[in-house]
């Protein structure tokens, strides 16, 4: 096996098990734009694999399993979306809160679903005609999820929307300074909960991808610590969807890569790296210039009109 | 200033603790409320549920030696997380800090010969000393570098499960341990003495109601308590004062991070006896202290019953497992119903509500000067 | 009652006058506006003066519609209007510039004029920010308002990041702009740009402008309205009105002009600072090589426009910054890597420029605040234990010699106004008995009679010996209090003048580096 | 009478669709034949499970059963805190006056299936995704690994580890990753029919493991293992309920379940012990053996099944002379595997590729 082929299967890979990791990181990307952190994720994911797995199982269409995935995991961040932004809560507390009580919640409502197959699952398509280019072919076009081609498109919409648009400077402005929009007479709390509602969705569906497409199946906590790594993607991809689409290849390639070097690099050292990734990306964005780019301001603060 | 049918949230001075202890007793009888739901549905009846956990917890003497065994690294952890918070250092680390300290006291306990009598203390010692220096990283990140301490301690409880992980797999793996992925049994020295029939390692549970009384002292009481909440506070002041910011941190960070250090010795030398995976070796303490310490509100006394508290729910939780034959992730549900109530009544304890008068303005866009 | 239908377009305003008729507004426990009648009119500057808590900011937020008046009405060209948010003001072409800009930092300003432009029917949902770059070039050129559309906010000074806020009410169609205390956060130079422009804008805008500072009310003013407790005690065409007048329709009596008299008694040499360099924050050198004595009993006035290095001068005084060459000597004694707390327990006490963010813990009582430099000094604090039931009693005293205004000691502190935080922080300082205080701006925002109490402080702490070094962009407050000045630019001094040199022009000119 | 108490400790969810369901299946099934009363503790952790044990014994179980290897400690001590209750232990490595041990092994099922893979494999490539690098995994993937080389000695059987019983998404990369170096059959140790669905995707052959994993995979599943916990359950439990065995008398009491005590046996299901699918292309191939002569592979397969399940099996795969990949000889000539050589396999079968960890030099 020459290297080329080889270095193309894991990013074929990288793909694949970074698709999942991409439809969160972007929802995230825009949840923190808006200013609100939501820790959250593991728990909003497993709410939307339940529910696309027991939409799949029931309905027989995957496609709306997906959808619904999304919906639940949008449903489900509204109560992060009331307690930081309506209540004015910790964020970071009621992000926690929500990852225990979505694994247990989905935990205790799975368990009617353990161990069902599911028939009727996401399959994976090629391309025709793109899946032919020497090298990005086989890598991206050839036997991906669909959601994986849809990812990517979303992700650079979600890119031209954020910097492009009326849209993204209203977002953007939300997350760095919220005085300034609510001063433009814009809502800033309708803004923040379209956002977290936003990140619910694209995290459902990241969840349901696991399991509708991915491994069809359903076990409690079957998302196995992703909303982690996707959460560590937004701060290594500095809040830019392009850099977060990178981001996820990147760490998707990390956890293929723990399988196939295994004869020369302790899996646990190579799981280790997302998270060394991010510290070390936080150092060297720290340590470069200040005031521009990266962290929203505001970010993780509630907004209250007229707080001193 | 929001406005709720003719009544308005004014800011209170300072939240006062009656009515902060009121609030959270509310949380915890709505939770419990919100449970016995799940229970009916589960066709078991609540009143039941809870006598069959009261009694299984409280009224018997394992079942109440389990409650203070779970007590014990929440105990620890939740004070520690207390002053964490009260100086604003948002540590959600104590996981990893945990499984650190319990990895360099396993090192030492298995690799460093050492007299018998010094096995312990010196255990404790290095577990302590590493669960400080595992914290002191985003510590100094956060000083240094304004980075945001939540994201660093978070993402080192991970690389912290990842190496005990790599540890038991690869370097440490137990000649005895059948290819299981655990390390050899600590000597006979180096185990906490239980009370007998129980898992009870009662030396850590000393340290930790002691400790939980220190902290209290510092706090509360001291000038370095009060200098920890100026910076905690406003870092800006504190250097304006030109205090020794890196001093005060690092006491903060060694109480902390070394106190979830010492959690890890406790669950080591007390109860599993050898470094195994990290999954087990901790049952997520470090997160569920969080919650004890946020019911603490800003008081190391008020995690003495807050962290039972939690002991008493991890106890409930395998009673209602074994007993009531319920799915384990109830004590997830539990926990996170309560965590959001608690979350919810937080407005009700900085705000207060006052009738408003008959009009009132809407909001304020009101500014306060930063100077420039 | 003309009702604004949501979504219409922002049409050419002819108006030529607003009315705020006889708006009462009420807060618990307090009259904010108090039937106050006002009229703007295009072609006018309506300067409105008063204490602080006077009630101004409440009557601009009842224009600009954040506040509903529980009485009153607002009248456009005699026809009753109602404003019940920002965007209906916004329609009906008034337009608020704050006092501190609300901008986001890390956004261009071409960005932040689009975020302003949301509402904008024309406004395009791709690029938004292309067709505004004309549109700001143009206005400009129009007003003098110059300013990069491409240059990131957190790169703009002060008077920069107030232009692009003229420049959104401009884009947004106003004919009435509100500026409140517009000219608090700029240099002298940048309030002179500043009346340049609104000069220029008179002939088809009217504007009401709030300022502490006399002198600047007879310079841009047509109409000045005096507010004291919410109600209207006079208003006035600005025609051959003296700082004295407008003084006693404020506060209701005669200005005394706080002034130093007779020489000062000299204590000798408390500081001594020789050919100090430092570095300032962004890595370059911001102090090259000054020299400065500072004798106990006299106030030294530091004149210099701002960014010259005067902050890094102070932070040197203060232990706050390192010298990268020279020395530091506090009574005799070379100070030397030892850092604030070490320069406060030699006698060097400081009051920041930045008092909120530097100058008090907000969210500690205002007690806590007040022991924050004795905190480990008995007999507040003995072997590590701190005493309350001492330090409670000591903040009551000192809240009472200081008049500092709160509710209670335990009220947080980030509730106290502006002229309170600065008592407290006075207090603070001064109660150590240094032997020096460095004193930044420190009636910055106050009203006339807040800055009366601070400045009689001074003096009377000078007449008991402290020296003082007091840093300040207004030219009369150095004049009328400082025994010296030294004047510094681009981090050296570029002269000392005794007061019997004291002028204007000498300064001005010595400030921008050409004596 | 009262019914007899039984609680259970089980290390993963009961619808793991592996180890524990597997488990979970024979307690039901005794549940219902023998009456009794069954208590379930589902996600024990490994250490920590003499609370577990307290309140079982307090709920009243006379007997317990953890099941899985790392109760081990925690059994060893309640044993003695309960000295009247009796423990059973699976894949336990000691006993005592009231701990049992107990196991049912698929080594022999996994030579079968190494048979029909290496008769399988197109690229000469068999892949297997396995649990946690213990002797029992060691054993079985060397027990493979040798079923493969008896039919197709220039295949290799490659290793990927999860280092995990329970990654389903682990064992889906491990999978991908196997397709990658060209694998085209896959054996695996994992408590998910993940890896089977995995290749099934791909048209891959797989072998299920542990419970019938057949409708995951209908048309690619050749074979597989299959457990009947039931048969050790029902055996231990009667004696109990009888007075065979008390909580004095445990000693000696160590199950080795296999072929011919029926509580394993070979299949996708039970009702499928070679998929049809791929009758004839078993069939097809044809291979040398000392001692059967020249016989299709489909053949062998049924000679051996018939061979082991015998009361005194006439034929083990782990009968020497075998030499492990570094060159050791292992099992000397003509000695067949003692079991507790069999519970302390670290070496691997030579034609194993792949990380093999604490593998003896
Ligand atoms: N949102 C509010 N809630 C309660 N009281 C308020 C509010 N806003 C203003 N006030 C009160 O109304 C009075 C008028 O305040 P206002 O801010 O209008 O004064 P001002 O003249 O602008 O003062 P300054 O010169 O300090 O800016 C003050 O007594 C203030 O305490
Ligand atoms: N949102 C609010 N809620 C309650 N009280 C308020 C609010 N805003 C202002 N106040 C009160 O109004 C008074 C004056 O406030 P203001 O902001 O005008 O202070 P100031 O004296 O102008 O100081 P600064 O120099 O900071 O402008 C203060 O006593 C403050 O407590
Ligand atoms: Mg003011
Ligand atoms: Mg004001």
């Amino acid at each position: 096996m020459d290297a080329e082929n080889w270095l193309v299967g894991i990013l074929g890979r990288a793909f694949a098990f970074g698709t999942p990791l991409l439809w969160a990181a972007l929802g995230e990307t825009y949840v923190e734009r808006a200013g609100v952190v939501n820790l959250g994720m593991e728990g909003m994911m497993l709410v939307g694999a339940l529910t696309g797995f027991a939409v799949a199982h029931s309905t027989g269409n995957p496609a709306l399993a997906i959808l619904l995935a999304g919906v639940a995991g949008a449903v489900f961040s509204l109560l992060h979306a009331f307690m930081t932004i309506t209540l004015r809560a910790n964020q970071y507390v009621s992000g926690l809160a929500l990852t225990i009580l979505g694994t247990g919640a989905t935990g205790l409502l799975g368990k009617a679903y353990e161990g069902q197959p599911l028939l009727d699952t996401l399959e994976n398509i090629s391309v025709p005609g793109l899946k032919d280019i020497p090298i990005l072919g086989p890598m991206l076009f050839t036997d991906q999820s669909i959601l994986t081609y849809l990812g990517i498109l979303i992700g650079v919409l979600l890119w031209a929307l954020l910097f492009r648009s009326r849209m993204g400077v209203m977002l953007r402005s939300v997350g760095e300074n919220p005085k300034a929009v609510d001063a433009q007479g814009l809502n800033v709390t309708l803004i923040r909960y379209a956002a977290v509602v936003f990140g619910g969705f694209m995290a459902g569906v990241a969840g349901g991808f696991f399991s509708v497409a991915y491994r069809p199946s359903w076990t409690q906590g079957t998302t196995g610590g992703v909303g982690w790594i996707a959460l560590a993607i937004v701060i290594f991809g500095r809040w830019n969807p392009l850099y977060v689409m990178l981001g996820s290849v990147f760490f998707g390639a990390l956890y293929v890569l723990s399988f196939r070097l295994q004869e020369h690099i302790s899996p646990e050292l190579l799981n280790m790296m997302p998270y060394l990734c991010v510290i070390l990306v936080l150092v060297l964005t720290a340590l470069g210039k200040k005031g521009s780019g990266g962290v929203p301001e505001a970010l993780g603060t509630p907004y209250r009109r007229g707080e001193r | 200033m929001k406005q709720f049918a003719g009544f308005l949230l004014q800011e209170r001075k300072a939240p006062s603790t009656r009515w902060t202890l009121l609030l959270s007793l509310v949380s915890i009888g709505v939770a419990l409320v919100l449970l016995g739901v799940v229970f009916s549905l589960y066709g078991i009846s609540p009143i039941k549920a809870y006598q069959t956990i009261f009694t299984g917890t409280l009224t018997d003497w394992s079942g109440f030696s389990a409650v203070l065994q779970r007590t014990i690294p929440l105990l620890l952890i939740g004070v520690g997380l207390v002053m964490a918070f009260r100086t604003l250092f948002f540590n959600i680390g104590a996981e990893g800090q945990l499984l650190v300290g319990a990895t360099a006291a396993a090192g030492v306990g298995l690799f460093v010969p050492l007299p018998d009598p010094l096995t312990l203390p010196i255990m404790l010692l290095v577990g302590f000393l590493a669960g400080a220096a595992w914290a002191f990283i985003p510590a100094l990140l956060k000083l240094k570098l304004q980075i945001n301490e939540v994201i660093t301690t978070l993402m080192l409880n991970y690389v912290a499960i990842n190496l005990v992980n790599y540890l038991v797999q690869g370097p440490w793996k137990g000649k005895t341990a059948y290819g299981y992925a655990y390390t050899d049994p600590l000597k006979d020295s180096a185990w906490m003495p239980t009370l007998p029939g129980t898992n009870l390692h009662w030396g850590t549970l000393i340290i930790a109601v002691v400790f939980a009384v220190v902290t209290g002292l510092i706090l509360g009481r001291t000038t370095e308590g009060f200098r920890m909440r100026i910076l905690g506070e406003s870092p800006s002041v504190a250097k304006y004062l030109g205090m020794n910011t890196l001093k005060t941190t690092l006491l903060v960070m060694l109480i902390s991070g070394g106190a979830a250090g010492l959690a890890g010795v406790g669950e080591l030398t007390g109860i599993h006896h050898k470094l195994l995976d990290p999954l087990q070796l901790s049952l997520g303490y470090g997160y569920t202290a969080i919650i004890v310490a946020w019911l603490a509100r800003g008081n190391p006394l008020g995690v003495l019953i807050t962290a039972p508290f939690f002991g008493l729910i991890f106890a409930a939780g395998d009673v209602m497992k074994v007993t009531l034959q319920m799915p384990f992730q109830i004590v997830d549900v539990f926990n996170g119903i309560l965590l959001f109530l608690l979350i919810a009544t937080e407005p009700l304890i900085r705000y207060k509500l006052v009738k408003a008068p008959e009009q009132t303005p809407i909001h304020t866009t009101r500014e306060t000067p930063n100077g420039r | 009652m003309r009702a604004v239908q949501p979504g219409t377009a922002v049409q050419p305003i002819t108006h030529q006058q607003i009315t705020l008729s006889h708006i009462t507004k009420t807060f618990p426990g307090v009259i904010a506006n108090d039937d106050v009648t006002l009229t703007l009119r295009v072609g006018e500057v309506h300067a409105i003066l008063g204490e602080n808590g006077a009630g101004k900011t409440s009557l601009m937020n009842v224009l600009y519609g954040i506040y509903q008046p529980d009485r009153g009405e607002i009248l456009l060209d005699g026809q009753a209007v109602k404003i019940d948010t920002p965007r209906a003001a916004i329609r009906l072409g008034v337009g608020l510039v704050p006092q501190h800009p609300m901008l986001v930092r890390a956004h261009t300003v071409e960005e932040n004029i689009a975020l302003s432009q949301i509402h904008h029917k024309g406004a395009s949902f791709w690029n938004p920010v292309g067709n505004i770059r004309k549109r700001i070039l143009e206005l400009s050129e129009r007003y003098g308002l110059k300013v990069d559309p491409r240059a990131p906010v957190w790169q703009l000074s002060a008077g920069e990041q107030q232009r692009v806020e003229i420049l959104k009410v401009l884009l947004q169609g106003a004919r009435f702009l509100i500026l409140d205390e517009p000219t608090s956060v700029l240099t002298p130079q940048e309030v002179q740009e500043l009346f340049a422009v609104l000069r220029r804008m008179r002939q088809d805008h009217g504007m009401v402008i709030i300022t502490h500072k006399l002198d600047e009310v007879l310079d841009i003013s047509d109409q000045i309205t005096v507010l004291r407790k919410g109600k209207v005690t006079g208003s006035t065409p600005n025609q051959n009105l003296k700082k004295t007048d407008l003084a006693r329709m404020m506060i209701g009596e005669e200005l005394q002009e706080t002034r130093l008299t007779g020489q000062p008694h000299l204590k000798g040499e408390m500081v001594h600072l020789s050919d100090a360099w430092a570095m300032g924050d962004r890595g370059a050198p911001a102090l090259k090589g000054v020299t400065l004595t500072v004798q106990g009993g006299e106030i030294l006035g530091v004149a210099g426009v701002a960014g010259n290095g005067q902050l890094e001068l102070i932070e040197v005084l203060t232990g706050l910054r390192t010298l990268t060459k020279g020395q530091i000597v506090v009574k005799g004694k070379a100070m030397k890597g030892q850092g604030a707390e070490a320069f406060f327990q030699a006698g060097i006490a400081h009051v920041p420029e930045d008092r909120n963010h530097y100058g008090i813990v907000p969210n500690l009582s205002v007690e806590e605040n007040l022991i924050l430099r004795s905190m480990n000094q008995p007999p507040y604090s003995k072997s590590g234990l701190m005493d309350f039931a001492r330090i409670r009693e000591y903040a009551r005293q000192n809240i009472q010699k200081y008049d500092i205004r709160t509710p209670s000691a335990d009220t947080r502190a980030r509730l106290l106004s502006g002229g309170n935080v600065q008592k407290l922080i006075l207090a603070r300082e001064l109660e150590s008995n240094p032997d020096v205080l460095v004193a930044a701006h420190p009636t910055y925002g106050l009203d006339i009679g807040a800055t009366t109490q601070v400045h009689q402080l001074l003096l009377e702490k000078r007449a008991q010996g402290m020296g003082i070094v007091l840093v300040s962009e207004d030219l009369d407050e150095l004049m009328n209090l400082s025994d010296r000045i030294v004047v510094i630019f681009a981090g050296t001094f570029t002269g000392t003048l005794t007061r019997a040199e004291f002028q204007r022009e000498k300064l001005g000119l010595m400030m921008a580096g050409e004596a | 009478a009262d019914k007899l108490k039984v609680g259970w400790l089980y290390i993963g969810p009961a619808g793991d669709y592996g180890w524990t369901y597997a488990h979970d299946q024979a307690r039901k099934q005794v549940e219902k034949t023998l009456g009794v009363e069954n208590l379930i503790v589902e996600s024990v952790p490994e250490a920590q499970a003499v609370p577990y044990i307290d309140q079982l014994v307090k709920q009243g179980a006379k007997v317990i059963f953890a099941t899985s290897f790392g109760y081990g400690p925690s059994v060893k001590e309640a044993a003695k805190k309960y000295p009247d209750v009796i423990f059973g232990w699976a894949t336990g490595v000691e006993r005592g006056p009231n701990i049992a041990n107990y196991m049912a092994d698929f080594y022999q099922i996994y030579y079968l299936n190494g048979l029909m893979a290496g008769a399988l494999t197109k690229t000469n490539k068999v892949g297997y995704v396995a649990a946690v690098p213990i002797p029992e995994v060691k054993r079985h993937i060397n027990a493979f690994a040798m079923g493969v080389a008896a039919v197709n000695p220039k295949a290799t059987v490659n290793v990927t580890w999860l280092k995990g019983f329970y990654d389903p998404n682990g064992a889906k990369e491990a999978t991908e990753s196997l397709i990658a170096q060209k694998v085209d059959v896959f054996a695996f140790t994992e408590d998910t029919p993940t890896v089977a669905q995995v290749a099934d995707k791909k048209g891959l052959v797989s072998f299920g493991h542990y419970s019938p994993m057949l409708k995951y995979a209908p048309k690619t599943m050749a074979s597989g293992q299959l457990v009947d916990w039931s048969i050790v359950y029902t055996d231990f439990l009667k004696k109990v309920q009888n007075g065979t065995y008390t909580s004095k008398n445990l000693q000696n009491v160590d199950y080795w379940q296999l072929l011919a005590d029926k509580a394993v046996m070979m299949g996708a299901d039970e009702k499928t012990p070679i998929n049809p699918v791929f009758k004839a292309k078993l069939q097809a191939v044809k291979v040398k053996t000392a001692d059967l002569g020249t016989l299709s592979v489909y053949d062998l397969v049924m000679k051996r099944l018939a061979q082991m399940s015998k009361k005194n099996p006439s034929f083990d795969p782990f009968k020497g002379p075998i030499v492990d990949r570094k060159g050791n000889t292992v099992i000397a000539k003509g000695k067949v595997a003692t079991v507790a050589e069999l519970t302390s396999i670290e070496w691997a079968a030579k034609n194993v590729v792949g990380n093999w960890p604490n593998e003896p030099k």
